[in-house]
């Protein structure tokens, strides 16, 4: 049998690294805001290597609702400590049942999935940027970002002060500019509002957030000529390339944002003139 | 241990385990959870001559215990598969099936002529049952008279395995399956998705970019279950059942019921590496059961 | 508050929500539960001219999402039901409509002629579409001329409000729709159950005596909201929709496709409240999405 | 509206008692032997009439493989503490799930349902005979036959001494008689096997467990033409007679086990002498 890394049809970059189904034992599992939870799970036989942006597909056990895995970026990864965290906003059932789990039960993941964000180089400006749960991949992302030697700027947008999410950890690796549609707190309006993100001159720009906030987000990279990555959330049933439900349609045709993304770059989405 | 080989017209099989077309792309999405060569085949994905880019996003609906596609058929034509991944599937030790799709009779006659040639490729599926495309597809897994000449024109350029798979969109899916027989064809299976329909309350819009989409998962296993034991009854070539089989007690309940051998879709969603436990929960069951091999449940609850 | 009201025929009906043949008894068996003069009509079991025992015991199977049941239209026939049932119904505040069985049209011509007679009755529905028994019942309804036969011989002699319950086991269940409209029923209900079956490995048999048997619940939701769609873009008449309906945004789902009105089955086994519950969620809805009546978001995924 | 109490169509006796739907909360749960459990459950809004041999319809949660209500015995009623108790035997899903209740969890029921036991008159001798989840609804019996001023024996048939459930409750009402298959504690064989059932002379036996051992009893109370009832545990989809899947074939035609039944004098079942 060859091997599967040699094989390559639809993903691009998804299909290189060997993934794997798993029972974690979750270690802590902590409500950040209304319907925010943290949860921390560790590896029994240690972590495989994970880029940002990769996400995981968890088995939701113990509720009838939810039939498929639910995906779910990787928020951030601790390699002394074998841990993942993800942070998780409820949305429906599936969430609901996750933000529910105590710390010794088991959750079983497929893993690692998807393909990242890519890192900048050095001496560049990169500024990250999502709102909700799409502040998910941004740590993580921020983490390597900053191990690399860039320093990573963060544009947080929330609906209004109570729905802030905690973001000291983001704080640790650079400097974070909130928003909030009301102006509760920081910036009145969107990510896009902030001075930050419209003045300054960026090179990179890293967004991840619901649609209308990512397409405004590309729309202004694209007029400013801004290298941008967007983080895509399609509703996906297999995660891995293999059912062709979750395609997103691009430059070369409809792609499957689980192999060929999350990651896309706004250059390469049809939505790109759209937003 | 019990012997698992079976046989589909002149072709034997490791085990009656296979992975079906669709939800196992073209295998290599899934060696990191199993090993192919446990299996006893592989249907790759649904193949027509022209490439295609399949339906508009939102694509997928999850329904109670099940699921609803619309993929429409999404995949790089014959031409692609032949140069760039056919190579690879070369080199599978599992046999390799082919799902053959199209609009029209010749469409399917000359992508069943090509795959004729391709020497590693010992049996194709074709597939009269698509719900997810407008042209083709259903119409001839629904139309008797349109079946018998889809099935009839390409049995005369395809030499090996023929294996035809049914709708079960129809009153009477027996009827098919004895077209299917009379025209040649080596095996039948079934079923593929029920065609079904999901709606978002709260947006008051069809949950599919197509309104209609294609059912699976075990809601559907225990209608597929039935259609199969009816199929069993009325043909005497290999029945392989398929539809919801998420282990091994589901699978055997299709053996039992009179399949030969069994298809895994979409429970290779939740659990990549369902194909080979499945192999091995078939095997213990044999063993527990005490009986020598495969071949002597199958179809067991008409025996007594 | 939103306005419930809809009308099948000349038959007002003080909300959408009616409770399903079968799965409700003769109603009183619920009343513990609920206020039947809340609902807008409930179908009392399937009745037939001569008493029946049905088939043997065992008579059901859990599936997933759902169940199958081999009832097989046990009752006490309608001599009992006219003397002992019917005076209790007479003085229910909800419609109550006879479901109408039989192995020959003249049966089904016979029962609906006894039934015209009963005032309190306002309709019947007409079950050509029971799985569960040898004679009669699904012949009917997978046969298109046989269909139109008993209709019209049933039209005949039925004066008042007439619905022909359709059964899904068909490749196009819009042909039976139209053939019910064309005949002159008032309604089509629609769906009874998919024909399914159930093994149990451990034992090596079937689950239910009969070997095959209704599945209903919401693992057939997605199908049956497809066929409501359907029939309800190929008819005039009303639809009501029906299967695996468990609360009233599964209700709300069938009415966007197009259902006048609903039938709630299975899930009075689960919640014995259940069908007042889903009046007071449809009217809840319609209230915040402010609509004033159910009737503006009939068929309303068809609309826009 | 009339009474629904005037209205008997299949149901003789079931249909006489107000049935309720309510949200008990778990008070214990407690493992008696392997895989069985007593979970005491209490009605917030006090406990209606419950009548020895009725049963509940439970609902249970979060067990995707569990879409019906599962039908389990009254065990035993305390009207000081408001509570029911029910003796559960591991079976699959759905029972498992109820094993894993938590004290102050919520457990759903619809009851009381079915009909019950006919108590003893003054003087009689009455045997309460059963083996496994059978004991279930026999010391609520027992207990309502006790305050009625009979003395209720019991014989309690188990596989093996593993096997054998606490039965000190049933101590307290009347003299109890074991017995295992293997002889390891009590007579060897069955509860037919036991003397005082074989040779005493009873005026009374009530009888509920695997189907063998109530067919056991049954044939040898009417050989003896001994007053017997049985309760049966036939597979049920409502629990209210109207989906009509519980038939027994009985001398008066197919009858719901869940109205007409679970208790039967055996002389009624069309069983009665294949046993
Ligand atoms: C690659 C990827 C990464 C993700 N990362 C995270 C994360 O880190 N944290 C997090 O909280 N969520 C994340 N999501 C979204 C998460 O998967 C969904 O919220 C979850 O599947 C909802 O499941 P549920 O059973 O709770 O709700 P459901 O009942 O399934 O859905 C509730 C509502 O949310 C909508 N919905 C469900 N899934 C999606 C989706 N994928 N995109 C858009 N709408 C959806 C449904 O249409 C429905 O209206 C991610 C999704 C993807 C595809
Ligand atoms: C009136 C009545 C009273 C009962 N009282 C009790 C009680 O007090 N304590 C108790 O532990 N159990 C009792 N039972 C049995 C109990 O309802 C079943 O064990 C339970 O429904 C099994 O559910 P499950 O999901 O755990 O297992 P499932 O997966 O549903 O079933 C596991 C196995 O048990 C068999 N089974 C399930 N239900 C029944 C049944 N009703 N009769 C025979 N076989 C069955 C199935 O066929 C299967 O083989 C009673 C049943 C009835 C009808
Ligand atoms: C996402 C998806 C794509 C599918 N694509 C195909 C296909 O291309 N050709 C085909 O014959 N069947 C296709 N099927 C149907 C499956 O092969 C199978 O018949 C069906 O899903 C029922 O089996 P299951 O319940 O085990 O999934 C597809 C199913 C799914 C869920
Ligand atoms: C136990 C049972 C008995 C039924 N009996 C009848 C019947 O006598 N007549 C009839 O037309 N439909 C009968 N049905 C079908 C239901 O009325 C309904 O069409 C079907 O169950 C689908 O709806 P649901 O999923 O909401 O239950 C029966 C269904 C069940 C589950
Ligand atoms: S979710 Fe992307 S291909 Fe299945
Ligand atoms: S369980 Fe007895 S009638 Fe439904």
């Amino acid at each position: 049998m060859t091997d599967s890394v040699q094989i390559v049809y639809f993903c691009t970059q998804g299909g290189l690294m060997k993934k794997r189904i798993e029972d974690l034992t979750v270690i802590e599992n902590r409500r950040l805001a209304e319907s925010f939870f943290l949860i921390k799970v560790s590896s029994p036989g240690g972590l495989p290597e994970i880029n940002p942006g990769q996400f995981v597909q968890a088995l939701v056990t113990e509720s009838p609702a939810t039939f498929l895995r639910r995906p779910l970026s990787v928020h951030d990864v601790d390699r002394n400590m074998n841990t993942i965290s993800l942070l998780v906003q409820i949305a429906g059932p599936g969430t609901e049942r996750l933000s529910r789990l105590n710390p010794g039960e088991k959750l079983n993941l497929v893993y690692p999935l998807g393909n990242s964000f890519t890192l900048p180089s050095e001496g560049e400006k990169v500024l990250l940027t999502g709102g909700g749960c799409g502040m998910a991949p941004l740590l993580y992302l921020g983490r390597k970002i900053s191990e690399s030697g860039v320093q990573p700027h963060f544009a947080l947008g929330f609906r209004n002060r109570s729905r802030i999410l905690g973001h000291d950890e983001f704080k640790t690796l650079g400097p974070v500019h909130l928003s909030t549609e009301d102006g509760s707190e920081g910036h009145r309006g969107f990510v896009t509002d902030i001075p930050a993100f419209r003045d300054e001159k960026w090179d990179r720009i890293y967004c991840c957030g619901p649609e209308p906030m990512m397409k405004a987000v590309a729309a202004a990279c694209i007029r400013r000529g801004i290298f941008c990555e967007v983080s895509l959330e399609n509703l996906m049933a297999c995660g891995l390339g293999i059912c062709l439900c979750c395609v997103v349609p691009t430059t070369s045709g409809n792609l499957c944002s689980c192999t060929d993304g999350p990651v896309f770059n706004v250059n390469d989405l049809k939505w790109q003139t759209s937003g | 241990m019990a012997d698992l080989r079976i046989k589909i017209g002149p072709l034997e099989f490791r085990n009656p385990v296979i992975l079906a077309s669709g939800t196992c792309g073209y295998g290599a999405e899934l060696e990191d959870f199993m090993d192919l060569s446990e299996l006893g085949g592989i249907i790759v994905k649904g193949t027509t001559l022209e490439p295609r880019e399949g339906n508009p996003y939102p694509r997928m609906a999850e329904t109670p215990s099940g699921m609803l596609n619309a993929v429409g058929l999404q995949n790089k034509g014959i031409d692609y598969f032949e140069k760039n991944i056919y190579p690879h599937l070369a080199e599978y030790d599992t046999h390799v099936i082919v799902n053959v799709n199209g609009n029209t009779i010749e469409d399917y006659v000359e992508l069943s002529r090509r795959l004729d040639e391709l020497k590693a490729i010992p049996a194709i599926e074709l597939n009269i049952s698509c719900p997810n495309v407008k042209k083709g597809g259903m119409i001839f897994g629904t139309n008797p008279a349109s079946a018998r000449e889809v099935i009839s024109a390409v049995r005369k350029v395809y030499h090996k395995t023929l294996i035809v798979k049914l709708s079960p969109n129809v009153t009477d899916i027996t009827e098919f399956a004895r077209i299917s027989e009379e025209e040649g064809a080596e095996a039948v299976s079934l079923v593929n998705t029920l065609l079904g329909m999901a709606i978002d309350a709260r947006t008051m819009r069809p949950k599919l970019s197509t309104i209609t989409g294609g059912l699976s998962g075990p809601a559907i296993k225990p209608v597929a279950l039935r259609m199969v034991w009816q199929v069993a009854r009325a043909v005497r070539i290999p029945v392989i059942g398929l539809g919801g089989i998420m282990n091994a007690e589901d699978a055997i309940e299709f053996i039992l019921a009179g399949a030969t051998a069994v298809q895994v879709g979409t429970v290779s969603f939740i659990d990549p590496g369902a194909g080979t436990s499945i192999v091995k929960g078939i095997e213990k069951y044999l063993v527990e059961k005490e009986f020598d091999s495969v071949s002597r449940i199958t179809g067991l609850i008409n025996r007594n």
